[in-house]
């Protein structure tokens, strides 16, 4: 058990371009980095069965959630030598072309940030008990498969 | 000795429950055995299981009070 | 020669975090985007030599540089399936903390966004005609090298 | 025959200009000699020379107006 506190990684409605902004200015103190690396999925209006989705509602086991979020946060610092990390995840319901994940890796040399950034993502798509309702035009639905 | 059990994403339509509270079943074979005799549609469905927030492959011994949940693949990001 | 118009990559100073966020905002259209890789360059504040640079300042072979920011682009394009990219480099003063570089790779699948984003970043820094006078507090200064 | 040169970054600090006009000289190499004997300090660093934008690893002939820079390291990012 490790007392390093847990951050708030859920998110309610997409993340917005200004949430991010002010992520990125909060480190303008830090002047040890020299590379960010910021990975964003944007939800698709894919089209399935010839309806096109309009939206995402994320769900969560949101104990469960935290917890992965914490071992893939400790994990990344043990492996990479990185300076920060932060990891946002939406709840709720996020349209088509708004943003649901939001991870930004820091370090002093691009490398470590370049691969930390993509192996946190994996981890949360494989790792993490998130679902997604991919809501279509009708107001039906389908839940989402990762690939 | 009580169970909570809890149903996520596509299970928990297909369950039409989100939680319930199960009496008197040792370990998860039993349970999910007890559960698929209830909802018969939870066979066209993939799940894992989670013992106390681990996902647990084998199966395990159940205490009073645990929560034992059923997650559908993961789909974030 | 292509006729697709060139885009304006060099930024006089810092890239804000304002601009940033406008240029995400811009994608929110585009939903068959699933996923934006962002690589941003930090100032960092070295010390060389016992002294701490403070800022660093960039000036360029502009008319060779356009020319070469074009030909990754248009090499990342026809290497990777992309739906859009830009590239943003800052021009003059630059303070530690700030931002100088700021790579903006989006594509339906992120395994796209990321291999083109990291490929791009290294070829900006072995391909461009750029350089960086580090800026110490005392004023004097030496010449950025690339690792 | 006027060739314009261009000294960038480092060299522009070693040679006290950021460029020049020089008459006959016909290609990179009878340049390169040329400005090592003006300007010494040169020897001292290392650089690529672009004829018209392009790098150029060989000898290469040069015509009226061509404009010839030299380049130190690139360090952008």
């Amino acid at each position: 058990m490790t007392e390093k506190k847990k951050h708030n990684v859920f998110v309610n409605g997409a993340i917005t371009p200004n949430f991010i902004a002010d992520s990125i200015g909060k480190h303008s103190g830090k002047t040890n980095i020299g590379g960010h690396d910021i990975f964003l999925g944007q939800v698709r209006n894919d089209i399935i069965d010839d309806k096109t989705v309009v939206a995402i509602e994320y769900s969560a086991y949101q104990e469960m959630a935290e917890e992965k979020f914490h071992e893939i946060r400790e994990y990344a610092f043990s492996k990479y030598n990185l300076v920060c990390m932060h990891i946002y995840h939406s709840l709720g319901v996020v349209k088509a072309g708004e943003i649901c994940l939001f991870v930004f890796v820091s370090s002093k040399h691009r490398k470590d940030a370049f691969d930390a950034c993509r192996d946190i993502v994996e981890q949360i798509k494989s790792m993490v008990p998130i679902w997604g309702k991919e809501i279509f035009e009708d107001e039906s639905h389908t839940w989402k498969q990762n690939t | 000795m009580n169970i909570n059990v809890l149903f996520f994403g596509s299970l928990a339509d297909a369950t039409g429950k989100s939680r319930l509270e199960i009496n008197n079943v040792s370990d998860t074979e039993t349970l999910r055995s007890k559960l698929l005799r209830d909802f018969p549609k939870l066979e066209k469905y993939k799940f894992v299981i989670a013992v106390c927030k681990h996902v647990v492959k084998a199966n395990t011994t159940l205490h009073e009070g645990d929560t034992v949940a059923f997650l559908p693949p993961f789909a974030g990001g």
